[in-house]
């Protein structure tokens, strides 16, 4: 029988695609809209900090980081495919998706630990 | 060489493919099909498929209830081993998966059917047909020596020196002709409604299996009795099963009156009654719409008069529960909701009790040839079928014509004659010929039309002596004209006009033998029902009939005597006892 | 011309609607034309009785598939105005004062005029392995195997695929990529794998990259479903039990 | 080899014929009002990766101190109108998978399974709940 990778990467998908239902809207309402037009006024530098000192949120963030990346990359590299017709190079869109959230993944743990 | 070709992937022909393939898998089994199989005619069966399992059912009773039903013109003895082979019939189909309906046990559950005194029809939901074939063809696809001819259409069987040695038939797809050499040929080519013009039946069913052993000498069996369903949907000939009534459906005329109480099936009672009112057999449903039609209770339509089919007290419940599928067609071909709107409903030719005489074992006068399901007439139906008695009959028949091909394809190892090659010649030149096209003549549709009003004229619920006389002379310039039909087609692939034209062939061919039974069988009796002669009369006509192919390619009816084992014939009584 | 197309055109009155038929004739055409042809607009007639006027009367040429006229036999799904529908369940007066466009299923090669090759399906189909697959000793013909109805209720859905090959034609990965086993097979597998008689496992031919995985979850296959069979469901349904199984190794569905 | 490959039903018997194959319809997703949601929907994955880029950029901004750059480069017009399709694209990426989330989990009670609206129904509050325990955290927290 023929292995495949995709039940892994399909659970990743999911699994971030469900994070980034639940929390992606709130954070970009808060920080990329309301902030920034005035609406809320942005919480102190320290208050944030104080946030990220827990080691579970910062561990929460890379797992959010991680998956919606996932998540994004697993749908990025289907639809282009089939938008583009280019499905005949999966192996390298895969790669460079994939490998962008891997990337992205690092970089968050990086950052954060 | 192939040991079992079987033409048709219906019911009757799967079943009888597995058999094959199950009894001997040393032997090459073929199926040939004009329409892919699960497409079949089997699949809009609605109602269910009768077989004692209940307790307090026995087998005696089912096969009192047929031979009654059947107006005592059935063969007694395949009535009993048919009643006694459909109970393993339907659990074998359990087996493979059939999802019929169950009890809250999980046991199978019964329904109660019209003509059945006993609640022995097993259903699955509203689709019977539908789950019953899917399962066998599915089942089928386990066999994968099973060589399938799907789209293929049999113009003719290569009979020699009173033995069959093949097909010759057409790839749709390509218009490649082919003749396929068989040790034997097992007919399940389905029934011929379309002879007809307001029918349940699909576009496919026109008899081209009953044609084909006809022309090469095989006699026909029964062909004056046509089945007409009382519940049809007018226009479309769309079927409302006949389980809308087991369940507790009413059939009212214009002025919301039970009428059939009039007519010597029982009295109303609120919920249904099993051989009784509504549950009375369908032959005699028919004729009591034509009466009432007479006395002008029914109700005018632009296509024909017609009287209502009541479901609105069942509940939505218990329609969506027990017949959603009635819903579905009502809501979809008909434009209104059964469990609000009175469904309008009348007579429409369902089916064929007639067709290729055979024996217990489905073989033909002819070597090698077998046939089974609604094309072949063992016969269990008699003068009238009762419903829900089809689906194991084509079960029950196709698995004993499968074995006894295999038996007779193991025995017969002989090489192929030449007439196999110059037979396959002559038919290949004669379709060629046909797709070169003709500019001129009668559009096939229009002569098809004619013959189908025709035979509702002259060989409908009730005839006479006149009118069939009369068919006869108009079959006979139809069959002429047919031959110079116009036909634009000249393609090669997927010339489905050319399909039409021999199709149109096979009915004309099987219309002139309704008739001229019909005209021969000087009683009533069952769904053949003489103005001019208006009583059974056992001591003339309880005898089949059987009609040949004369040299001049007239019908000639001869008669069978009937095989009586254990039920002299008796008064059929419904609704009284 | 009989009685009854007399009949009909006097009940039409004046009243005719377009159809525009798409007419592939192998050796003739090099790819596909339409060809329009007035047919009564009765209040009655499906899309089917509209191309069986046709044929009757006007083209005896034009060929396409059909048989039961009511919705079981699957054999006359057609894109009607680029939809895919079953053209003997769709109503003519739908498409008001025309025209309507009737063109072959989407995503299938075109054998003639309105007519799909379809094998493709059936080898899909039967890789799948669709029928009950038991071990150890069966039952003796005397008995069936129990099923409550509520074990029934678990796969009936999956069990009423026409085969009329609506979804594979809605479905633009299937249209895209041929190898994708697609809807109505991956939902035939489950009506059998949720059937609590069967103990077969099709793990094998449904965890593949062409097969569940394969879907994007476009959902139009369910959308276009005339036997509201839901092969979308079906398929995810499935995706998460392979997943499951894929990284519990022990837990066998 | 696939296991699809070793069936051939009726490929013995089939000649093939001069079919016509269409081609590839480059504007497919164009065809349908459907096809266009769905690939709006799919397109939706794009601002959610973007939506991490800004998340982390936020997240280096407050852990090397310069919130305040931050700030102002999110206070630009063409960042807010970035983020405002952002925040279309995140809000219609969560009605969507979370209605279809009940495609995938059948939960049975009593032997039925629940229908699609309970399910629905529950996602949709575990997201209300989910964005104010976030939004309490930022904009208040247990001071
Ligand atoms: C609407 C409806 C409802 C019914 N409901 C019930 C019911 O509830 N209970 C019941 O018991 N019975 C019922 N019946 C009757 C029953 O369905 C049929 O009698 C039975 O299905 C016939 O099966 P068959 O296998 O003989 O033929 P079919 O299923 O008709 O199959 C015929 C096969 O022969 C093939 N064929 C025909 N001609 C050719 C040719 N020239 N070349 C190649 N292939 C050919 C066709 O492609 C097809 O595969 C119903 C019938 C109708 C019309
Ligand atoms: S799943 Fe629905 S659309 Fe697809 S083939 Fe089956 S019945 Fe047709
Ligand atoms: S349309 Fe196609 S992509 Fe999946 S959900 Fe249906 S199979
Ligand atoms: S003709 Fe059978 S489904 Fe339409």
């Amino acid at each position: 029988m023929r292995r495949t990778l995709e039940p892994y990467l399909w659970l990743l998908f999911s699994g971030g695609g469900v994070v980034a239902a639940l929390v992606v809207p709130v954070l970009v309402l808060l920080f990329g809209v309301l902030m920034p037009l005035g609406i809320v006024d942005w919480p102190t530098a320290e208050h944030l900090r104080g946030l990220l000192d827990g080691v579970l949120v910062r561990l929460a963030l890379v797992v959010v980081v991680v998956l919606c990346l996932f998540h994004a990359a697993h749908r990025i590299r289907h639809t282009s495919e089939e938008l583009l017709g280019i499905a005949r190079f999966d192996l390298l869109v895969a790669v460079m998706c994939y490998g962008g959230a891997i990337a992205g993944g690092i970089a968050a743990v990086m950052l954060m630990f | 060489m192939i040991d079992v070709l079987i033409v048709g992937g219906g019911g009757a022909g799967l079943r009888a493919a597995v058999a094959v393939a199950e009894t001997d898998p040393s032997l090459k089994v073929a199926v040939v099909s004009k329409v892919y199989p699960m497409r079949s005619h089997t699949v809009s069966a609605e109602g269910g498929a009768a077989a004692v399992i209940g307790a307090g059912d026995t087998l005696d009773e089912h096969c009192y209830d047929t031979i009654s039903g059947g107006d005592w013109l059935c063969d007694q003895d395949a009535v009993e081993a048919f009643v006694a082979e459909a109970p393993r019939e339907l659990i074998q189909l359990e087996h493979w998966g059939c999802p019929w309906s169950r009890e809250s046990d999980g046991r199978v559950a019964v329904r109660p059917f019209g003509g059945m005194k006993k609640m022995r029809t097993w259903y699955a939901a509203d689709k019977t047909g539908f789950h019953l074939l899917h399962t066998l063809f599915q089942t089928t696809l386990k066999y994968q020596d099973v060589i399938r001819y799907d789209e293929w259409f049999v113009t003719k069987l290569v009979v020699d020196d009173g033995r069959v040695h093949g097909v010759v038939a057409v790839e749709i797809r390509t218009g490649r002709i082919e003749t396929i050499p068989a040790r034997t040929v097992i007919l399940a080519t389905g029934g011929c409604g379309k002879v007809f013009p307001f029918t349940t039946n699909a576009a496919i069913k026109t008899g081209d299996g009953m044609a084909l052993a006809y022309r090469e000498g095989a006699p026909l069996k029964d062909m004056e009795f046509v089945q007409y369903h009382p519940t049809g949907l007018p226009f479309t000939g769309i079927l409302i099963t006949e389980a809308a009534r087991a369940e507790g459906g009413w059939l009212i005329n214009k002025d919301g009156y039970r009428y059939l109480q009039d007519y010597d099936l029982g009295k109303p009672t609120p919920t249904p009654k099993l051989r009784s009112m509504e549950l009375g057999p369908r032959d005699r449903l028919s004729q009591a719409f034509v009466h009432e039609q007479h006395k002008g209770r029914t109700v005018d339509t632009p296509y024909g008069p017609v009287v209502y089919l009541d479901l609105r007290h069942l509940g939505e419940g218990k329609i969506d529960a027990r017949i959603p599928f009635v819903r579905e067609l009502c809501r979809s071909y008909q434009n209104l909701d059964p469990a609000t709107d009175l469904i309008p409903v009348r007579p429409v030719v369902h089916y064929m009790m007639g067709g290729v005489h055979t024996d217990l074992d489905g073989a033909t006068p002819i070597a090698g040839l077998f046939a089974a399901g609604e094309t072949a007439c063992v016969s269990i139906n008699g003068a009238n079928r009762l419903g829900s008695n089809s689906l194991p009959e084509i079960l029950v028949f196709g698995r004993r014509a499968g074995i006894a091909a295999a038996a007779f394809a193991r025995e017969h190892r002989d090489a192929e004659p030449p007439a196999v090659r110059s037979q396959g010649g002559d038919e290949r030149r004669r379709l060629e010929r046909a797709r070169e096209g003709s500019r001129h003549g009668e559009r096939i549709a229009d002569l098809r039309e004619q013959m189908q009003h025709t035979l509702e004229g002259a060989a409908g619920i009730y005839r006479t002596g006149d009118e069939l006389a009369k068919a006869v002379d108009t079959l006979a310039d139809l069959r002429e004209r047919a031959e110079e039909a116009r036909v634009d087609d000249t393609s090669t692939a997927f010339n489905t006009e050319l399909i039409n034209l021999q199709e149109l062939h096979s009915m004309l061919e099987i219309a002139q033998t309704v008739v001229a039974c019909a005209l021969n069988r000087q009683e009533s009796r069952g769904a053949h029902q003489r103005t001019d002669f208006s009583a059974r009369d056992d001591e003339a006509f309880l005898a089949h009939s059987l009609v040949h192919r004369a040299p001049d390619g007239t019908p000639s009816v001869g008669l069978l005597p009937v095989t009586i084992t254990r039920w002299p014939p008796g008064e059929r009584v419904y609704g009284r006892d | 011309m009989t009685d009854t197309t007399q009949a009909v055109r006097q009940a039409a009155g004046t009243r005719t609607i377009r159809m525009e038929v798409a007419r592939y004739r192998p050796g003739q055409d090099a790819e596909p034309v339409f060809q329009g042809y007035d047919v009564p607009l009765m209040s009655d007639w499906a899309v089917l009785d509209g191309l069986n006027h046709i044929k009757d009367q006007l083209d005896g040429s034009l060929s396409y598939r059909w048989s039961c006229r009511m919705g079981v036999c699957g054999s006359c799904g057609m894109t009607v105005n680029g939809e895919a529908r079953l053209t003997c369940g769709t109503f003519l007066t739908e498409y008001g004062e025309g025209p309507v466009r009737i063109e072959p299923l989407k995503g299938f090669p075109v054998i003639r005029d309105l007519v799909v090759d379809i094998d493709d399906f059936l080898a899909k189909l039967s890789s799948v392995r669709p029928w009950l697959i038991r071990e150890g000793e069966d039952l003796p013909l005397t008995a069936e195997y129990a099923q409550t109805p509520e074990q029934l209720e678990a796969y009936k859905q999956y069990s009423m695929c026409i085969n009329c090959l609506l979804c594979y034609s809605a479905c633009p990965v299937y249209v895209l990529d041929p190898d994708f086993l697609g809807p109505a097979a991956i939902a035939l597998a489950q009506r059998y794998n949720l059937d609590s008689r069967d103990m077969g496992d099709r793990f094998d031919v449904l965890s593949q990259d062409d097969a569940v995985w394969g879907c994007t979850f476009v959902g139009e296959c369910t959308r276009v479903c005339p036997k509201h069979v839901d092969p979308a469901e079906a398929i995810q349904r499935y995706k998460l039990t392979a997943a499951l199984r894929s990284v519990l190794p022990w837990s066998r569905r | 080899m696939k296991a699809r490959d070793k069936v051939t039903p009726s490929a013995a018997v089939r000649t093939t014929s001069a079919a016509y194959r269409p081609r590839r319809d480059n504007l497919w997703f164009a065809r349908s009002r459907n096809y266009t949601i769905f690939v709006l929907r799919e397109l939706t994955s794009v601002f959610v990766a973007w939506s991490m880029v800004f998340l982390l950029m936020l997240v280096a901004a407050v852990l090397d101190g310069t919130l305040e750059g931050f700030a102002a480069l999110a206070a630009q017009p063409w960042m807010i109108a970035i983020n405002v399709v952002a925040l279309a694209a995140a809000a219609f990426h969560s009605v969507t998978f979370l209605n279809l989330a009940p495609k995938a989990t059948v939960v049975r009670l009593d032997g039925y399974r629940l229908p699609a609206w309970m399910i629905q129904g529950g996602n949709h509050s575990l997201w209300l709940l989910v964005s104010a325990v976030i939004a309490f955290f930022v904009l208040r927290g247990f001071r």
